[in-house]
């Protein structure tokens, strides 16, 4: 089977498995990813739901596996610029930003961000943690190569500093280095560019950015885990104190005709993972999680809600917060909500209720990343409603976009959690090496 | 002869043996390095793909040789690579550990823990902990009591 | 057997080592070490000169095993076993010594003990080296064909997808046509098209497709062998035929809970499942105008806890089915969450919100009641938001429940030697990762074989159940890493503490040139020891971890203290 | 009921259902009963039964795997828990074997008489059961020795496999019931209660006067291992000379070989020629995983060994 290449755009777990299926299948693949490391959002999590396992522990191997397969390119740091062709020769121009790092040289050591003097906010940890202009994403980061970002360095913006380059046993540093076009020819293209967390401050009612102790999913995410800033001590920010109450509120932006009307779909189990992972840290913390429904439908998913209610004492609250306040001596955020009581018959009756708790966490919705749109654009992909890649024949080709060559997995395509972009991305493979067969048939034939 | 100790001749340092399985407690390691967490260096690593090849037998020999302390690491229960191992590896601790301390060693000598790949801080702080119960225990057995010979074929 | 002759090669890596450990000293320790006969410093061991260097010594001093002193094998083993290939030695020849992670980053401010624990374990290192042996990486070839179980619609998808890339397929259904559960469905979500239309061009070009060979009225009998090499005997009325497979797909999918004894489902006329309603009116006939679907039936409840997953969106479907045919419809959805996640199914929500149906939240407490003598007439039900209890007249009740495994799937996971959930359905290698694998390689599972799921769901799972099917296929053969298990057959006495151990069921009991013994099919060893530690004889070993080199390392550290070594 | 016992096997004999017998015989000295094998029914009256059959004589079976046909043997309740588990280590198969359930009242132990009646053992010319206690004859005199005094330990808590399918029996097979005010795990407990150095110091005697004979070994029904792990050359585990640290090592790695595997049979307690208590040693591991994994050796026929075993929730102080 003679070996065609592939082109797959996104290096989170999505991007991650199909380069993976793709080459133990036989294909060249190119993999080309934005930011400096592969492992996307799901290196962001501390752990994950329903089996509780620690997300580095289970993307690590897969991270290694993929950057060491004999036929996988990594291209991170790129990113796509321009496309043209058709199904079975598509040609892509890929843009490999400079690192200002050799990776040939650079070991990874971690010096230069030791000795660079540039803080800016950590990405990796949204903001919650400061990085170097130097660095690493994050430890365990794939390939282990160093990236100097021209945006916040010192001697990039101000002319001054060069202090990685002293310090660099490897002589790795090279500020001469120049933005470089790749172009790759393929014979498909494979999308997998996820997702973005939705910024809830749009929604004043709930005081993000405002009131301290109302934070996101995500920074929740980064504040439980061992490896996050706070190496996995939960301190609220506005006292450092652990809180012994929390809110969450699901479906913030999401199921919301003013903002995103599809469900986010992973935000329910997202939120009763988090209020265990609170449980398991501080056995004495109460959590409650507000919700509309909980959809909770995935393979030992109800088993782990009640365990959730059962094992760790989690309170499930329907109902929508209106607002939320701010006392202003404690800090502590109040959440006003309408609740249903019943009277001695019985009856019950709706009224306003309000709970003053230590920390809110919005479990906002999850919007297609950023980019993904101009990326579209450049492949000519038609977009849905909430900006998801629209699927042609929805039941039969489910991962097939509107051009033909060209496949979308993961949450780029619609809302959806790890094990479904894991099988949709093993999907797009098992198209891929249809359409390239076919494509070599009538090259045969021909 | 060359233990820690004589070589600065600063009191016991005890010798601790340590086996971590490559998919969890190693990589749980390998990230407290990266976080240049600084532990005392009294432990030697071993790896082994999963913590069920340590073998109790290996534990009894390394103390009975003269080690100090035999640590085991292994994935979180649920976490593990080959889905079951930690589960025999926990059986595996649990007996040998009363054993151990039947025949009057010190529980503290051989221990197992669950490291994951991001508990790098844990990975440190069991170093640490470890290490200082066993200082204070003082040596396993008086170094004269122990043949100076690589158990092996010669 | 050549004298042994180990190389050791000892990493600055700049100054992350250098920095702290004494490197020379090292060096020169290593040099006094038994059976080494080379030992240099570099100042990247990972670079182009680092690595020709090895090579070189390899050839120059003519080094039989070597020894690398630098950062974690995780990422770096592979670098260094090419290294090693590229000079003619084999790769399970060489070993990695962890002094960067585990020593000078964590040792910073204690060079002298960070040399001397450095030294030590370049020690324990070159003891194990000694005792390295070369291996040969299992292969071994995969018939290319592939048998799919199942003729439903992922089934059907599975077999398309790995018959295009030109591979045979063999795909056995029990019934008498292909289709499985929802011949019976009307309409599918979410394009509302009718099912006959979608499913019979799929079914004529899986018949018509010269890569497969379809099995209709046919069951699987029984399965033998491993990746790359089973033997499949399948039944078609009495006559057995038997097929040679490299991988199997299992696509069985599951059947609809028939509510027996819950809302007088079988004592009323009027009260039906989703998949009764649907099939009544495929045919036509009239709608009624007033129905209630009660949801979550048999589902949720603590003798059946899984969520059915989809079967809020069948309602739906089937609630705005019945409002477009007559707008003067009423239909009540009775839920307790209404599970619509994603784009689609929160759009078909709310579009049937739009059209009219009510949807009433009602309580597991307090589930409705139907009212009626010899048909249905009423549902009561206690209104969440209304907060009082409700009567809805009604001509019928539709009752919507989950899928439910198929009562044989035991059979045929014994078969397999793929395990059950504790549902009845079959259990993946892994929820989050290996969704549609199971720990025992070379077989797959698709559709609601695996869980509850929709028709995009499970032809995207058939997909990557294919994708899986094919890769052992195209590769025309499975490769394993040499750190499996292996038995010494004259030393071994049977007593199957490894046989009850290996979590992947690769250790069997044979009976062979030495009496009964057991044996491991290396195809499907997986390297994690678990039976090398279970055996209280030592006759199961693992390449790459044996007794005798964990040993050496320990007896390696007990030297350090108790021998007269410096 | 020896008489029975002979009628039994010369039966078995004549009809060739059985190669040979495995039953006890008088030894040369009264005082005590050894193994043999009878393969003709002429021998057929050496074979005895009586109180000082307490050797558990399970191990000779494995050697009807050399035999066409098979062997039968003698069981008391207790020896057929080895039976059982050599059957679940596939080392016999059932059918090899025809086995003859004799009802037990309890074994004497040579060194507990020896005391109880202040003479040295060669001077016993005869002991017989007596229910409550034994008849022994010292020279002319023969004078009642209460059981509790002098019965083998394991008889103290005498439990076995009720169900055990025996092929005849010579009689109710039932476990022997005494009043004895002595816990299942008496031993253990008390060196348990003691402070972990004079723990260590009491095992440390204990092992310094091991000679390392592996008469322990040899003589344990579980020690069927083609090849012991302590007898390889590569690698050798243990450094030939009985130090203490490799006695130590030979004793405790025995010990976890055991676990779910010893059935309390004592034999290697008897044959150690230097005495040490190794009882205590391998009730100790009983005791465990009876606590730990519900677990005891020989009792069933279709449970898994506990240590390739595990459950979900089992105890996890690991954490």
């Amino acid at each position: 089977m003679e070996t065609q290449s592939v082109l797959v755009i996104g290096g989170g777990i999505a991007g991650i498995q199909a380069s993976i299926d793709l080459a133990n299948m036989g294909f060249e693949v190119y993999l080309v990813e934005e930011t400096p490391s592969i492992g996307g959002r799901m290196a962001q999590l501390d752990k994950t739901f329903p089996t509780n396992d620690c997300a580095m522990c289970i993307l690590a191997p897969k991270m290694i596996e993929c950057a060491g397969h004999e036929r996988v390119h990594l291209l991170t740091y790129c990113d796509v610029v321009e496309l043209d062709g058709t199904a079975g020769d598509f040609r892509v121009t890929v843009r490999r930003k400079p690192r200002y790092v050799d990776v040939e040289k650079c070991t990874g050591c971690g010096d230069c961000a030791q000795k660079c003097p540039r803080r800016v906010p950590d990405e990796f940890n949204v903001g919650l943690a400061k990085r170097k202009a130097a660095y690493l994403p994050f430890p365990q980061a794939v390939p282990r190569k160093m990236t100097i970002d021209a945006q916040s360095c010192l001697y990039l913006t101000k002319g001054r500093c060069r202090v990685c380059e002293e310090t660099c046993q490897a002589g790795a540093i090279d500020f001469e280095q120049q933005e470089e076009l790749v172009e790759l020819e393929v014979g498909a293209i494979v999308l997998a560019t996820g997702f973005d967390p939705f910024d809830p401050g749009s929604l004043k009612e709930y005081g993000y950015g405002g009131i301290d102790n109302v934070i996101t999913g995500l920074e929740y995410e980064r504040l439980i885990c061992a490896s996050g800033p706070t190496g996995g001590h939960l301190k609220r920010p506005s006292d450092g104190q652990v809180p012994r109450v929390i809110a969450f509120i699901q479906c913030v932006g999401s199921r919301d005709v003013n903002y995103q009307p599809y469900c986010s779909s992973v935000c329910c189990m997202h939120a009763t993972k988090e209020a265990i992972l609170a449980n398991e840290h501080y056995p004495e913390l109460k959590s409650f999680i507000f919700y509309t429904d909980m959809r909770a439908v995935g393979k030992q998913f109800q088993e782990y809600i009640i365990r959730a209610r059962e094992e760790y004492g989690v309170g499930y609250i329907r109902s929508r917060p209106g607002k939320i306040t701010e006392n202003e001596e404690t800090g502590n955020p109040v959440v006003w909500y309408d609740e249903t009581i019943y009277s001695d018959a019985g009856d019950p009756e709706r009224r306003v209720a309000s709970m003053e708790v230590d920390l809110v966490v919005l479990c906002q919705a999850l919007v297609p990343h950023s980019v993904h749109a101009e990326t579209a654009e450049k492949l000519g992909l038609i977009l849905d409603g909430s900006g998801f890649v629209s699927i042609g024949d929805r039941l039969f080709r489910p991962v097939d976009t509107s051009v033909p060559g060209i496949f979308a997995c993961g949450f780029c395509q619609g809302p959806q959690d790890i094990p479904d972009s894991v099988i949709q991305a093993s999907a797009a493979a098992a198209r891929v090496a249809e359409i390239l067969a076919k494509k070599s048939k009538e090259l045969e034939h021909a | 002869m060359v233990s820690s100790s004589d070589s600065l001749g600063n009191g016991f340092e005890p010798k601790i043996l340590v086996f971590a399985c490559n998919w969890c407690s190693y990589a749980g390691a390998d990230l407290a390095g990266v976080s240049r967490l600084q532990m005392p260096p009294n432990c030697r690593v071993v790896r082994v793909m999963c913590s069920a090849r340590v073998r109790p037998e290996f534990v009894i020999t390394a103390l009975s040789k003269g080690l100090d302390g035999v640590l085991v690491l292994g994935c979180h229960p649920g976490d593990c690579h080959y889905s079951e191992g930690n589960y025999f590896t926990r059986r595996r601790g649990l007996l040998l550990r009363k054993l151990l301390e039947y025949v009057g060693i010190e529980p503290e000598r051989f221990q197992v823990r669950w490291v994951s790949a991001s508990e790098g801080a844990k990975f440190a702080e069991t170093v640490e902990r470890v290490t200082e119960q066993i200082r204070a225990l003082g040596p396993n057995r008086p170094r004269s009591e122990v043949l100076p010979t690589e158990p092996g074929d010669k | 057997m050549p004298k042994t002759r180990v190389g050791v090669f000892v990493c600055h890596c700049g100054n992350n080592i250098g920095g702290v450990v004494r490197v020379p000293d090292v060096v020169e320790y290593a040099r006094t070490l038994p059976n080494v006969t080379y030992a240099e410093d570099n100042l990247y061991t990972c670079s182009e000169e680092g690595l020709s260097s090895i090579k070189d010594q390899i050839a120059k001093e003519g080094l039989n095993r070597i020894v690398v002193a630098s950062c974690t094998p995780r990422t770096h083993e592979p670098l260094f076993k090419k290294a090693c290939e590229e000079a003619g030695l084999n790769k399970y020849l060489f070993e990695f010594v962890n002094i960067r992670e585990h020593c000078s980053w964590v040792h910073m401010h204690d060079p002298a003990m960070a040399t001397q624990k450095a030294k030590e374990l370049v020690r324990m290192g070159v003891a194990k080296a000694v005792h390295l042996e070369p291996q040969e990486e299992f292969e071994s070839d995969v018939f290319p064909a592939a048998l799919v179980i199942g003729g439903g619609v992922a089934g059907m998808s599975a077999a398309l997808a790995l018959a295009n890339q030109g591979i045979q397929v063999h795909l056995v259904e029990r019934e008498q046509e292909l289709g499985g559960l929802i011949r019976g469905v009307q309409t599918l979500f979410p394009t509302e098209q009718d099912t006959d239309e979608l499913l019979r061009p799929l079914a004529e070009r899986v018949k018509a497709h010269p890569q497969i060979s379809v099995f209709l009225g046919s069951e699987v009998e029984s399965v033998s062998g491993f990746i790359g090499d089973f033997d499949v005997s399948v039944r078609t009325d009495g006559e057995v035929e038997g097929l040679r497979v490299g991988t199997i797909v299992v696509a069985t999918g599951a059947e609809e809970l028939k509510p027996v004894g819950l809302y007088r489902y079988g004592e009323l006329p009027n009260v039906v499942t989703q998949l009764e309603f649907e099939e009544q009116f495929k045919s036509g006939g009239d709608v009624p105008r007033s129905v209630a679907i009660i949801n979550c039936v048999g589902a949720r409840i603590p003798q059946r806890t899984y969520c059915g997953r989809f079967c809020c969106a069948t309602a739906i479907k089937n609630a705005i089915w019945m409002m477009e045919r007559d707008p003067e419809a009423r239909v009540y959805v009775l839920h307790r969450d209404v599970m619509a996640y994603g784009v689609e199914i929160e759009e078909f929500y709310q579009r049937a919100m739009e059209l009219g149906v009510r949807f009433l939240r009602y309580d597991v407490e307090s589930p409705p009641e139907v009212l009626g003598e010899d048909r249905a007439k009423a549902v009561k039900v206690q209104h969440q938001l209304m907060g009082k209890e409700v009567t809805l007249p009604v001509d019928m009740v539709v009752l919507t429940t989950p899928l439910v495994a198929r009562d044989d799937n035991g059979k045929l996971s014994k078969m397999l030697k793929v395990p059950l959930g504790s549902e009845g359905f079959f259990l993946e290698a892994h929820l989050k990762l290996r969704p549609i694998e199971f720990s025992t390689d070379g077989v797959y599972v698709c559709g609601a074989a695996r869980y509850p799921s929709n028709i995009p769901e499970s032809v995207s799972q058939a997909y990557a159940a294919a994708a899986k099917a094919s890769i052992p296929i195209r590769e025309g053969l499975v490769r394993v890493e040499a750190i499996t298990a292996v038995c010494d057959e004259r030393t071994c006495s049977a007593c199957g503490n490894c046989v009850e151990a290996c979590p992947f069921g690769a250790v069997e009991l044979q009976q062979g040139r030495f009496g009964r013994t057991a044996y491991v099919n290396t195809a499907l060893c997986k390297g994690c020891g678990c039976c090398v530690a279970a055996c209280p004889s030592g006759a199961m070993q693992q390449r790459g971890f044996s007794d005798r080199q964990v040993l050496s390392m320990i007896g390696a550290l007990a030297e350090v203290m108790t021998g007269g070594v410096e | 009921m020896q008489d029975k016992l002979q009628e039994v096997v010369r039966k078995l004999l004549a009809e060739g259902a059985v190669e040979y017998f495995i039953g006890y015989c008088q030894s040369s000295q009264p005082h005590r009963a050894v193994p043999c094998f009878v393969s003709d029914e002429s021998e057929v009256e050496k074979l005895v039964w009586g109180p000082l059959c307490g050797q558990n004589l399970s191990k000779y079976v494995l050697r009807a795997n050399e035999l066409e046909g098979k062997v039968g043997i003698l069981l008391k309740g207790c020896d057929t828990r080895a039976i059982v588990e050599l059957i679940k280590q596939h080392q016999i198969e059932r059918d090899k074997i025809v086995a003859i359930g004799v009802p037990c009242q309890g074994q004497v132990d040579g060194r507990k008489l020896e005391k109880a009646l202040g003479v040295s053992l060669e001077q016993v010319t005869n002991v017989e059961d007596a229910g409550d206690g034994f008849l022994v004859t010292v020279g002319e005199e023969t004078k009642k020795v209460p059981k509790e005094e002098v019965l083998l330990d394991k008889c103290f808590r005498c439990k076995h496999p009720y169900a055990f399918p025996y092929d005849v029996t010579l009689g109710e097979v039932v476990p022997f019931t005494i009043e004895a005010d002595v816990g299942e795990y008496a031993a253990v407990e008390e060196l348990e209660a003691l402070p972990i150095e004079e723990r260590r110091a009491f095992w440390r005697k204990q092992f310094e006067r091991c000679i390392r004979c592996n008469a322990c070994r040899e003589a344990c029904y579980a020690c069927y291992c083609k090849e012991c792990l302590f007898d390889r050359k590569m690698p050798r585990w243990l450094a030939a000379p009985p130090l203490l640290s490799e006695n130590e090592m030979y004793h405790l790695i025995r010990a976890v070989h055991l676990a779910g595997r010893c059935i309390d049979c004592g034999e290697c307690q008897r044959v150690c020629p230097v005495n040490i208590p190794l009882g205590s040693l391998y009730r100790k591991i009983q005791k465990d995983v009876a606590e730990l994994f519900d677990y005891e050796a020989g009792m069933e026929m279709d449970t898994v060994p506990p240590l390739v075993n595990f459950e979900l929730d089992d105890q996890d102080p690991f954490l």
